[in-house]
C-alpha cells in the first residue's frame, strides 16, 4: 500500500500532517530541534507573543495535578519585535509552517501586535490568544464574553492579512455562543482548548502553590473536556477546528479529528517528551495504514452518533 | 539497571545510558520518566551522580555507558523510582542543562554539599581529581542518614569534612560554619543543597571574595527551557526590569554573583 | 492530647466530622453498609431524586478517562416516593445526618418533589441538584443561567423549612455570579462542584463511548478546577459552602477545607475504595492528631494568599 | 501471588485472600486495584476461577485462603497486572454480585465458555463435581491460544468439548454449533463469554427449553450497586417501562430470561 495522505489545510496554512505544537509547550521552536526533527510536524505555534517583552508571574509558576498540571507562567514572553529579530530568522530555514501566538494587554495592543506581523515573511498564520484579561473592562477576559472576543477578532482582523486563528477558552458556559462570535467576527479558524482555570494548595505551608494563586490546567485530565468542546463547536460551526488538550499520543490526536478537528496541537506531551509531537504524527500514519485509510483528512468530524 | 537504599530514604541507582553522556559536565542533570501511566504525569529532575563505561567484558554484550543518580524519596515519584529494580527500564533524557565550570587549574576545590546535594558533587570531584585538582568536600546534614557516598569521595582522594545539626556523624552544626573556618581567598567554591544552606554559601563567598557556583533546584516541566516553569530571579532582576533565568537552561549551575539572594 | 474536635455545621446540620458522600456515589446509603461504618460519616446524601421514578440513560453509561470517568448515568432514581417508602426507613435507623438530593424535570416539579420532603422526619436537609436541562427554556440548564437558578432556588425555599444546599455546576463562565445568585434566592449553603461536560470517544467504532454521548467528569482530574471554584466562592459569599471534586483522601479533603469549605463530598473515591469516606475522616483526624490542632473548624477558610 | 503466563496474553493469579471467599458462590466475582496511583483509576472486574486454602503446612504461617482468576491482558489494566509477580500486593474487594444457582441435582450440568469466559467455569463446575453431578463443558475460542485450562477441568472429570473458529484446537467453527448437537431436555446450561456467543446460547436454551444461566460483563465503575453505571436491559425493558438491572449486584449470573436479548 502507497503511505496515506497525511496533509491537512487549515485557513489555507498546508501542513505535512495535523499535528502542531500548542503555544507555551514548544518554546520558540529551536529549543527542540535536538529532540526531534522540524522538519517532521504540522506546523508550529510559537510562545505567546505580546507589543513588549513580559516579565511573566513570580514563582512557582508549576504544579503537577492528577493526570495534570497547572501553570502561571504569566505569558513571559521577549516581545514581538525581538522575537522578529532573534528567533524567526531560524525559524525561516526551517520548512514548516510557523504560526505566531499572540495576545494583547489591551484591546489596541492585540491590533498592534497583528499589524507588526502583517506582510512578514516565514508567517504563515497568526493564532490570537483571547483568554486574557481586559484591564479596561474590570479584568473581565476577552475570551469569556462574546462582545469583547468579538472586538478583538474584529480588530486584530483589520490589521492583518494572515490566516488568522482565534483560540478559545473553555471556562465559558457556552463555548459554542463564543465560537459562533469570533467566526461572525472573521475567524478564520479556531483552536481549542486553552486551559481550564484551576489551584492548587500546599497544605502544609496553608498556601496555594502557585504565587499566582490560580493557573492553566492542562494535560490528560482535560482531555475529556476538551473533546467534548471540539465536537459541540464542529456542529454549530463551520469554521475548520484545531483540536487541543491532553493530546498524548496518535490515538488521541485522531479521536479529536473525529469529533470534527482538521488538525490538533500537542501540548503538555511535548514536556514529558520532548519528541511528542514528531511520535503522535508517525503514530497517526500508522494507525492509517493498520487500518488502510487512505487519506487522515477522510476522518474529519467522522464520528457517528 | 540497580538500585539500592544507601541509608534510609536514600538510593543510589544505576541505569545503562546512551553513549552520548560521556560527553556530558559535571553538574548537568536529567529527567526521568518513572512511569508509562500519568501518574506522576511529568519527569522528575535528579542530578548526574556520575557517569562512566562498562567494559565489553563486564557489559558481556559489547562496551556499555552507564549513569548513576543517587536520590532521596520525597513523594510520589521518588517513591515508585525506589521500587525499581534490576531488569527495570526507566525512560531517561539526559544531558540537560548547564554543568559546573571547573576554572582554572591551580585553586584548592571546595565542594560544599547539603543532604542529597551531593549528588552532582562527585561526579564533579571525579572531573577535578583526574585534572590533579586538590579538592576538598564539606558534607551537611540534618543526621548520619543524610551523609552519603564520604568513602567514595575519599578513595578519589577527596579530604571530606562532615557536620550534621545533631552531631550523629561529624562535627555538630551547619556545614557551613566548618566551612567558614577553612575558607580562603584562592579557593573555588562549588555548592549543591538546600536553598538556605546555598544563600548562606553565596554569601560567605561574596564576604571571602571567593569565587562560588551553586546547583539550584525548582518545579520543572520540560527540562528544555520551553515551558519557562523553573525560572529565579537573576541578580538585577526588579519587578520593573525582571530578570528570570531558567533553573533547567541557563542553569541549574549559577555562579551566586547572577542570583537574587534573599 | 485529647482528641481533635471533627465536627461541624452547615446550615444548622451538625455532623460529626466534614466527611458527607456525594450523591449518585453512595447509592441510598444501605449499598455501602457492609464496607463501612454508616455512623462514622459526617452524612450521607442521597441519589438524586425526582418526583416520578427515572429510568436513566441507555447504556454504556460510564467510561474511565485519564484521572477520572465520565458518567451519564441519566439520573437513574426510584422516586421520591419509593425513597420515602424502602429506602429512608433503613437509613432512619441510621445515626448520621441523611440529606436528600433532588432534581426536577420541570421548575415545578423542583417544587413538588421539595415540598413531598417537608416535615419528614429522617432528612435533616435537601440538596438541590440545579445541573439539569430546563425542558421548558429550551434545554438551558438551570444551573448555568442564573436567573432560572433563582427561579428553582426560590421555590424550593417556599417549599420546605428544611436547611437547602444548593449545588453548582462547574460548566459556568462565572461560578461567583451562579453562587450569588443562589444566594440570594435564599440557599442555605452551597455545595460544589458537580461533574464538568465531558466525552469520550471509540476510536475503533467510531463512535462516542457513552450512548448519551456527553457525560460528566468526575475524579481526580477536576481536583484543580473544583478546588479553585471553592476558593473563588469562599471569598464572595457568606454561606458556608462544600467542597466536592476528586477527593481521595484526607489531604485532599484539608485542602478544601484550607480554600473555604466547611464539609467535603466524597463521590468517585468511593468507588475505588467503598470504604473512602471513613477512611478519609480518619486520615483527616489523624492530620489534625500529628500537627496538634483541636478543631477541624480552625481549618475552614485559612489559606493564606 | 503468582502470576503466569497460560498462553499468549492469558494469565492465571493467585492471591492470599481474606477467609471469608471461602463463602464465595461460583459466578461471583472480585474487584481489583491495579496501582495505587490514579492510572488506571477503577477498579478491574474479574470472575473466581478458583478459591481454596493452603495448608497451615504449605502456606507456613497458618492455613491461608487464596483465590484465582483467569485474565487476558485487552488494556492497560490488565497490562500492568501482567507485570505483577510473586511478593507483590494487590488490592481486592471480594467477593461481589450474585453468583450461579447450581440448580437441583441429577440434571445434567453443561458449561459454555468462549475464551476467557471460561475463567467462572472452572470454580462452578468444582462446586457441581463436588456435588457428584455430571457436568459437561463446551469451550470455544478464535483459536487455540484462546482455549485454556481444559486439562484442570478434565481433572475434575468433567467432560470437555473444544471448538475454535479456526480449527487450530477441537472442531473448526462456533462452539454453540457443537453444543446445539449435545443439547437436550433435562440439561441446565451454564454460560460465559462474549456476548455474541451468551446471544445465541440463550436464543437456542429457549428452542430446547433449557434453562440457562448466563454470567454477563459490563463497564463497571463501583461494583456494589451504588453508581447505576453497569446496568443492562431486563426482558421486560420498553423505553416507557424501563427495566434496567445491575449486573454489579443484580448479576454478574442472570437467567437467561431475564435479560433482553438482541
Ligand atoms: C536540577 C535538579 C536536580 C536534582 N537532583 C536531585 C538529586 O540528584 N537527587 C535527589 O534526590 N533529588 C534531586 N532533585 C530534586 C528531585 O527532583 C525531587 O525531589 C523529585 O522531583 C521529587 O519528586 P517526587 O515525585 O518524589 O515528589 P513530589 O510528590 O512531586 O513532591 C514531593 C516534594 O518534592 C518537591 N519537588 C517536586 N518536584 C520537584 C522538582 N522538580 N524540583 C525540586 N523539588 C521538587 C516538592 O516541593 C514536594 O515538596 C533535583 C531537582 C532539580 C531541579
Ligand atoms: C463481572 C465481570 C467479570 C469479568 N471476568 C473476567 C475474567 O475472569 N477474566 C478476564 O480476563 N476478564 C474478565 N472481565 C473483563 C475485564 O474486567 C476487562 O477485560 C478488564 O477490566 C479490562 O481492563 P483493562 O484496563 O485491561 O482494559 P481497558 O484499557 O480499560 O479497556 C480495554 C478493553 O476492555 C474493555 N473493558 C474495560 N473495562 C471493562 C469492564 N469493566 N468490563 C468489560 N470490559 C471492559 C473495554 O471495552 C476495552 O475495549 C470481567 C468483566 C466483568 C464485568
Ligand atoms: C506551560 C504552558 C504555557 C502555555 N502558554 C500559552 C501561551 O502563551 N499562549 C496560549 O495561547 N496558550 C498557552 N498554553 C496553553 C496550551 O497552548 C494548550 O492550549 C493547553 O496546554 C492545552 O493543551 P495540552 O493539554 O496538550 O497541554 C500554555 C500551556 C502550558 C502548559
Ligand atoms: C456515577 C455518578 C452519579 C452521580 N449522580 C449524581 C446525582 O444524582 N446528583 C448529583 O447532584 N450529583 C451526582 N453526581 C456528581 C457527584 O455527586 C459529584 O458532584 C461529582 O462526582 C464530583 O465529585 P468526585 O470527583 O468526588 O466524584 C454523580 C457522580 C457520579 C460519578
Ligand atoms: S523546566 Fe521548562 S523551562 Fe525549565
Ligand atoms: S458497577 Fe456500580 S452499579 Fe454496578
Amino acid at each position: 500500500m502507497q503511505r496515506p495522505d497525511m496533509s491537512v489545510a487549515v485557513a489555507g496554512i498546508k501542513m505535512r500532517n495535523p499535528v502542531m505544537t500548542a503555544s507555551g509547550t514548544f518554546g520558540y521552536g529551536a529549543e527542540f530541534a535536538d529532540y526531534l526533527d522540524l522538519e517532521s510536524i504540522g506546523a508550529m505555534i510559537s510562545k505567546g507573543l505580546s507589543l513588549k517583552p513580559k516579565a511573566g508571574n513570580p514563582t512557582p509558576r508549576i504544579v503537577e495535578t492528577p493526570g495534570g498540571m497547572l501553570n502561571a507562567i504569566g505569558l513571559q514572553n521577549v516581545g514581538i519585535d525581538a522575537f522578529i529579530e532573534q528567533k524567526l530568522p531560524y525559524l525561516k530555514n526551517v520548512n514548516t509552517p510557523v504560526i505566531v501566538n499572540l495576545y494583547g494587554n489591551t484591546l489596541e495592543e492585540y491590533g498592534e501586535v497583528a499589524a507588526r506581523l502583517d506582510g512578514l515573511s516565514g508567517v504563515a498564520g497568526i493564532e490570537v490568544n483571547i483568554s486574557c484579561p481586559n484591564v479596561k473592562q474590570g479584568g473581565i477576559v476577552f475570551g469569556t464574553d462574546p462582545g469583547a472576543a468579538q472586538e478583538v477578532v474584529r480588530l486584530v482582523k483589520k490589521n492583518t492579512s494572515k490566516p488568522m486563528i482565534v483560540k478559545l477558552s473553555p471556562n465559558v458556559t457556552d463555548v459554542v455562543l463564543m465560537a459562533k462570535a469570533c467566526a461572525d467576527a472573521g475567524a478564520d479558524a479556531l483552536s481549542l482548548i486553552n486551559t481550564l482555570t484551576g489551584m492548587a494548595i500546599d497544605l502544609e505551608r496553608r498556601r496555594p502553590v502557585l504565587a499566582n494563586v490560580t493557573g492553566g490546567l492542562s494535560g490528560p485530565a482535560i482531555k475529556p473536556v476538551a473533546l467534548r468542546m471540539v465536537w459541540q463547536v464542529a456542529r454549530a460551526v463551520k469554521l475548520p477546528l484545531i483540536g487541543i488538550g491532553g493530546i498524548m499520543n496518535g490515538r488521541d490526536a485522531l479521536e479529536f479529528m473525529l469529533a470534527g478537528a482538521t488538525a490538533v496541537q500537542v501540548g503538555t506531551a511535548s514536556f514529558l517528551d520532548p519528541s511528542a509531537a514528531q511520535r503522535i504524527a508517525g503514530e497517526m500514519e500508522q494507525y492509517l495504514v493498520d487500518h488502510k485509510i487512505d487519506s487522515v483528512s477522510s476522518l474529519i468530524g467522522a464520528l457517528e452518533v | 539497571m540497580s538500585n539500592v537504599e544507601l541509608s534510609p530514604n536514600y538510593f543510589r541507582m544505576r541505569m545503562t545510558a546512551p553513549q552520548e553522556l560521556l560527553a556530558s559536565a559535571p553538574g548537568q542533570f536529567l529527567m526521568l520518566k518513572v512511569t508509562d501511566a500519568i501518574d506522576p504525569l511529568l519527569r522528575r529532575p535528579f542530578g548526574l551522580f556520575d557517569v562512566g563505561t562498562f567494559t565489553a567484558e563486564y557489559a558481556g554484550c559489547g562496551a556499555q555507558t552507564y549513569c548513576e543518580i543517587l536520590y532521596k524519596v520525597v513523594g510520589k515519584g521518588t517513591k515508585l523510582l525506589s521500587a525499581l529494580h534490576h531488569g527495570d527500564v526507566v525512560d531517561l533524557l539526559a544531558p540537560l542543562g548547564r554543568g559546573f565550570d571547573l576554572g582554572p587549574a591551580g585553586e584548592e576545590k571546595v565542594l560544599v554539599g547539603g543532604g542529597v546535594g551531593l549528588a552532582p558533587l562527585y561526579y564533579l570531584a571525579k572531573a577535578l581529581v583526574e585534572r590533579g585538582e586538590k579538592v576538598r568536600l564539606f558534607a551537611g546534614g540534618r543526621n548520619r542518614d543524610d551523609i552519603l557516598c564520604i568513602t567514595e569521595f575519599e578513595r578519589l582522594g577527596v579530604e571530606t569534612y562532615v557536620a550534621t545539626d545533631d552531631g550523629t556523624l561529624g562535627e555538630s552544626g551547619f556545614v557551613t560554619q566548618v566551612l567558614e573556618r577553612h575558607l580562603s581567598k584562592g579557593m573555588r567554591i562549588f555548592a549543591c543543597g538546600p536553598t538556605p544552606m546555598l544563600d548562606a554559601v553565596a554569601k560567605m563567598s561574596a564576604r571571602h571574595e571567593v569565587p562560588c557556583q551553586v546547583s539550584m533546584e525548582a518545579y520543572m516541566a520540560c527540562g528544555v527551557g520551553a515551558c519557562l516553569g523553573c525560572v529565579m530571579k537573576g541578580a538585577n532582576h526588579t519587578e520593573a526590569t525582571p530578570d528570570y533565568r531558567c533553573v533547567c537552561k541557563d542553569g541549574p549551575v549559577f555562579d551566586s554573583f547572577d542570583l537574587q539572594w534573599s
